[in-house]
């Protein structure tokens, strides 16, 4: 595995953008600003990236309803999806959407999702049309620990096992489903072996760190290209806010989240790791870090300032024609 | 008899038909929360705490928290009451059938026909619905036509917190598998609410209003704000009868008919999406049985023929209001 | 042209169809047949043999068998189409809605809204529905209220081989997701059917006979049987105007306020549940946008609020038959 | 294991009821006279009884559109089953069900299952009242190789881990779904592992073999009742006719069926087995044979004969009250 000096520049910077995004999108809620229900994706940036960096033009993702991560991961515009989050007309989905609903077809990010497991039999299909159209392309379907255990990602993974499809089942499990414990929830408390029962090879890493993600991705996404079939990658950390802006976490030990941020955050983790080796210097990362914060802080700035969508785009967008 | 939300009002009457019949169940996602987790239990109480509290007093043995399987639970709940227990089940949000469609509308719902009446089926459905919270459209819909469609079920729309209280415990005690319709912008409202356990019958309207002028039929959240219409309709000397069905499988038919043979004038007001929903078919039943009565249009407010909107701008614009049950029912009183 | 039943005139239909778009594949069920099976392929070609033949002309890269995974398949379908292909999926019985409905109702139908217009879903999911053939409340529904109450999707019903041909290949053609409803009873029916491909637009009803006593709007298998009465009525010198909306989303309300503009009568035929269902969605319609044209009490012709019963002496009691029809359209006729 | 000279009379009267049943409907549903859509058990029938035969009155089963052997298993009347099945008042389910949905929830017979995979759900809801009442009672779940690939079974199996409920999941395999070969149709042709995968211990067995289903579902069934949890059980059989009455059958290699018949059929297998083993002779069985055939040839001729439900019947039974 090598990762050139811009590769690892472009995954801290991709990964630090998803933090800084979540951080000051978490601060924002707080000011009651944001409408509706978001879900953060903080502490779990190295799948997002560790993933995406696998992808080109011709593949897709799908996502969950935790999505901004993987938005950021497949490319879309950062400014679009703020203001998509605030439900401005010039949002990524026109202020339609909203934080569950963001997706840029055209950058191969099939939508985040409000229904849990609804992802993956998306993939699929985007799988099969690659294959059946030889364009080389792959999906990805992001999904949660909870979403283990709802039959449509069940169906979806025999259905790409049975086709062989170009289809990464990629399980982000971060320890818990809303309030309910992934120890508990998924019975036999292994996926990578309920993958293999479906006929998937896959393996579990260390999702603190993104070189183990991103040793394991491109591994798994290799396969793949060559026409080996659907594989499996079971991802395990943490989220460091609650299931939605709003939780007070109390399911959760006190604590647990202070620790993992300290002690297990990907992106220290990553600066530790590059700076240690002479890869990066700390004062590069740091320049990276307050370019971000700039680039945030426009987001929101132009989000808050830009116009809501119009009356009459309340009945546009349905349908093709009707 | 005291100031009770919408949501204190469903947790009084889940906890009292708990503690009155040991064979009541809970099952859900989250509908105690903390499961397999090391810090509190009872975390959630369900996504919006109506069931905050039960376990405590009822353990783990009556409160079953889930996986996010809704067809294994929602099936499991028939199939635990035809093994006598009587469960309430949580579908967290009512968008959320598409995965568990097939054991409520296939499974539970036709035991009893096709199995020639030996079969009794009493569980209880939850579910969270409607538009008002910048949810967009996954979860926002309205979705109660669907379930009125299906013979086999009863469809309970509360449109109060003293609606709540007494709808749930009789649906918890009816022998038909019943869906019960919360409307999460509903939560909050606050109302009187009787202590003690009372039960409200499933198919008898609840007339919140009389008048000459106009009749106006209200689904849910809708009644509040028809009443609210017809206030405002009471200082141009509009006299409005306000409806609530209460339950739209079954259906007061008589009522409505009764108060539309003595005003003339129908309005129809329905959060679902207009095709093919509840106020179609009160609308149709009216133009077929009480044709003669008919002085004006029978009129429907609803949203408009799409997804539910993201944006708060829009949203407001889809969920009908006050102000438009208002105008509509001042054409329909003017109309000659 | 030539005599061909309603299962050549699907079949010819998604073959013109296939060879002329490379992009159009097919999944399903069966759909081809003897998937991994020793013996023969294209054993099946779906449960009732409309697509048979296809998969030796276009091969399994075309043509999708799939595990009993609805879902899965559904959903692939809808990835698909995203993906640059025109996926024609078969769900077997539309009952079997309950085990993929999300994919249906909360994905494909809801993607261009949500994702701000920029999407495009184009599948065509055809599905079997109706009942006649004893076969029992778990495939006799119709449904297609379901799909007509969720905006994004468009529903289509033809009522003829004729119709189920150019409809079909336009609804290929189409850009939007297109529930497509096959009346399994009407399989066997035969019918000029042109050899050459054309197409029949979608939302622009066909009106089958003038007549200017009364309207009949009827859907699906349920022509045939109004235009059967209306053949008997003309003996009795009622003269009816039959109208087949063709898709009840987009619904052609301007060819049925028409006529009832000139007729002042109308009876509604539907064989779907009766609450919620199109017949009352057509009544309510009228009786909000025509009621000074009317003269009698609008008429709805439906199956009783039970599920579809096995034995044929109750299913052909359950659905509404020619003589049904011709009793309503009298009474409706001879109202003052 | 030990099968009792009784045990071993009542097990083979009970296949053979379902066989004699079978081949009956079949003939019968050639005359035209018998409505709607049959599929028959033939060939599978030391499943039903196998199993069947460890359960009491305490316990449940579900079945599939495939059911008259599970109903005969579960010991529904025979007699009622036909008049159903030919759509009369005074069949079991007063004629409204027919094939596709004969129950009886007296008997732990909660019904045939139009819908493939309805049956597996309403198991693990039956299994938690049981463990809740404390009754003793376990549930099985029956359903087919197709039927494995359905979300609703596989999410249930899930369920039943995670609650540890006593339900038994019976895998059917009779080599096809409708026209589909199952060693197509189940990714990784391993259902075994499938089931371990959701932490559901189970094991493969010959389905033209009662002893070794009988064995093996006492084995499971014990461990269930002991607390053990759900088990899983692959019996691997042939369907002796198409998948519904009217299939011709062409995706089955020419000579299939007959081989299986003529080399592997359970009942001459269980009939070799205990003659020569002097467990029970060829004249007591002959006997069983004769009387079966009688017993058939009364159901036929009273449900022929029987009456219609009444016009009053369609409306009756859609609610308790309403
Ligand atoms: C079908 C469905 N069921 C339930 C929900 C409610 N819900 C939203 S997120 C969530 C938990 C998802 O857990 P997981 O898959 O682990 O993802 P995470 O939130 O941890 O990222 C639940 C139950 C839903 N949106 N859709
Ligand atoms: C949800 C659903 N999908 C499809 C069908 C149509 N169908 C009925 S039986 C069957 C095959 C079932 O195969 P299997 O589970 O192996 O059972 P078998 O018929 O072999 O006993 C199919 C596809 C159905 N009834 N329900
Ligand atoms: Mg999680
Ligand atoms: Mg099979």
């Amino acid at each position: 595995m090598q990762l050139s000096r811009d590769d690892l520049t472009n995954a801290y910077t991709k990964m630090r953008t998803i933090r800084v995004f979540e951080e000051r999108v978490h601060k924002e809620f707080a000011t009651g600003q944001i409408p509706g229900f978001v879900h953060l994706y903080a502490g779990e940036e190295a799948s997002a990236i560790g993933v995406c960096m696998q992808l080109n033009g011709v593949d897709y993702i799908t996502s969950t309803h935790r999505g901004h991560g993987h938005c950021i991961g497949k490319g879309c515009d950062v400014g679009g999806m703020m203001k998509e989050i605030y439900g401005r007309q010039d949002g990524l989905c026109k202020g339609k959407g909203g934080s569950m609903h963001i997706a840029d077809v055209s950058k191969g990010m099939l939508g985040a999702n409000g229904i849990v497991g609804g992802g993956p039999p998306l993939a699929c299909g985007a799988a099969l049309a690659a294959k059946q159209r030889k364009t080389g392309g792959v999906a990805v379907a992001f999904f949660g620990d909870g979403a283990f255990n709802q039959g449509t990602t069940l169906e979806a993974m025999n259905f790409a096992s049975v086709y062989q499809l170009p289809v990464f089942f990629v399980l982000e499990d971060n320890g818990y489903a809303e309030s309910t414990s992934s120890d508990w929830s998924i019975g036999g408390h292994n996926p990578v072996l309920r993958a293999r029962g479906f006929g998937i090879p896959g393996e579990r890493v260390d999702g603190h760190d993104f070189f183990a993600v991103y040793r394991a991705a491109k591994e798994a996404i290799d396969r793949i290209r060559e026409g080996g079939g659907p594989q499996f990658l079971h991802i395990e950390f943490t989220r460091y806010y609650g299931h939605f802006e709003g939780d007070a976490m109390t399911y959760r030990p006190p604590g647990e989240v202070t620790e993992e941020r300290n002690f297990l955050d990907c992106l220290s983790f990553f600066r530790a790791r590059v700076t240690s080796g002479g890869l990066l210097e700390n004062n590069a990362l740091d320049q990276i870090d307050r370019n971000i914060t700039q680039l945030i802080d426009k987001t929101v700035a132009d989000a808050k300032a830009a116009a809501p969508p119009q009356a009459s785009e309340l009945t546009t967008d349905v349908y093709q024609s009707y | 008899m005291s100031k009770k939300s919408f949501r204190q009002a469903l947790n009084e009457a889940m906890r009292q038909e708990m503690e009155r019949d040991p064979t009541v169940i809970m099952m859900g996602e989250d509908i105690a929360g903390g499961m397999g987790a090391k810090g509190e239990q009872d975390a959630w109480g369900d996504v919006l705490g109506a069931s905050k509290g039960l376990l405590p007093k009822f353990g783990r043995e009556r409160i079953y928290d889930t996986p996010i399987s809704e067809s294994a639970f929602i099936g499991a709940a028939a199939g635990a009451a035809i093994n006598g227990l009587r469960p309430v089940a949580q579908l967290m949000f009512v968008d959320f059938f598409g995965v568990c469609g097939d054991q409520i509308i296939n499974q539970m719902a036709k035991f009893r026909y096709m199995f020639g009446g030996k079969a009794t089926t009493p569980v209880v459905i939850r579910t969270l619905f409607g538009a008002g919270l910048r949810a967009a459209s996954q979860h926002s819909q309205c979705l109660y036509p669907v379930f009125t469609h299906i013979p086999g079920l009863k469809v309970v729309i509360p449109s109060s917190p003293y609606e709540a209280k007494g709808l749930m415990i009789q649906s918890i005690r009816d022998d038909d598998p019943v869906i019960f319709f919360e409307h999460k912008a509903m939560y909050a409202d606050t109302d009187e609410v009787p202590d003690e356990s009372y039960t409200i019958p499933l198919g008898k309207a609840n007339v919140s209003r009389r008048g000459t002028d106009v009749t106006i039929v209200a689904i849910g959240r809708m009644v509040k704000f028809s009443i609210q219409a017809a206030e405002a309709l009471a200082k141009e000397n509009i006299k409005c009868t306000v409806i609530d069905p209460r339950t739209t499988s079954p259906l007061d038919t008589a009522t409505i008919l009764e108060s539309v043979a003595q005003t003339g004038r129908l309005v129809i007001v329905d959060e679902a999406s207009p095709r093919c929903n509840v106020a179609t078919d009160i609308s149709a039943m009216v133009a077929q049985s009480a044709f003669k009565s008919l002085k004006a249009p029978i009129r429907m407010v609803t949203p408009p023929h799409t997804p539910v909107p993201f944006a708060g701008e829009l949203e407001d614009l889809y969920v009908p209001n006050p102000a438009r049950i208002q105008a509509v029912v001042s054409e329909v009183v003017r109309y000659h």
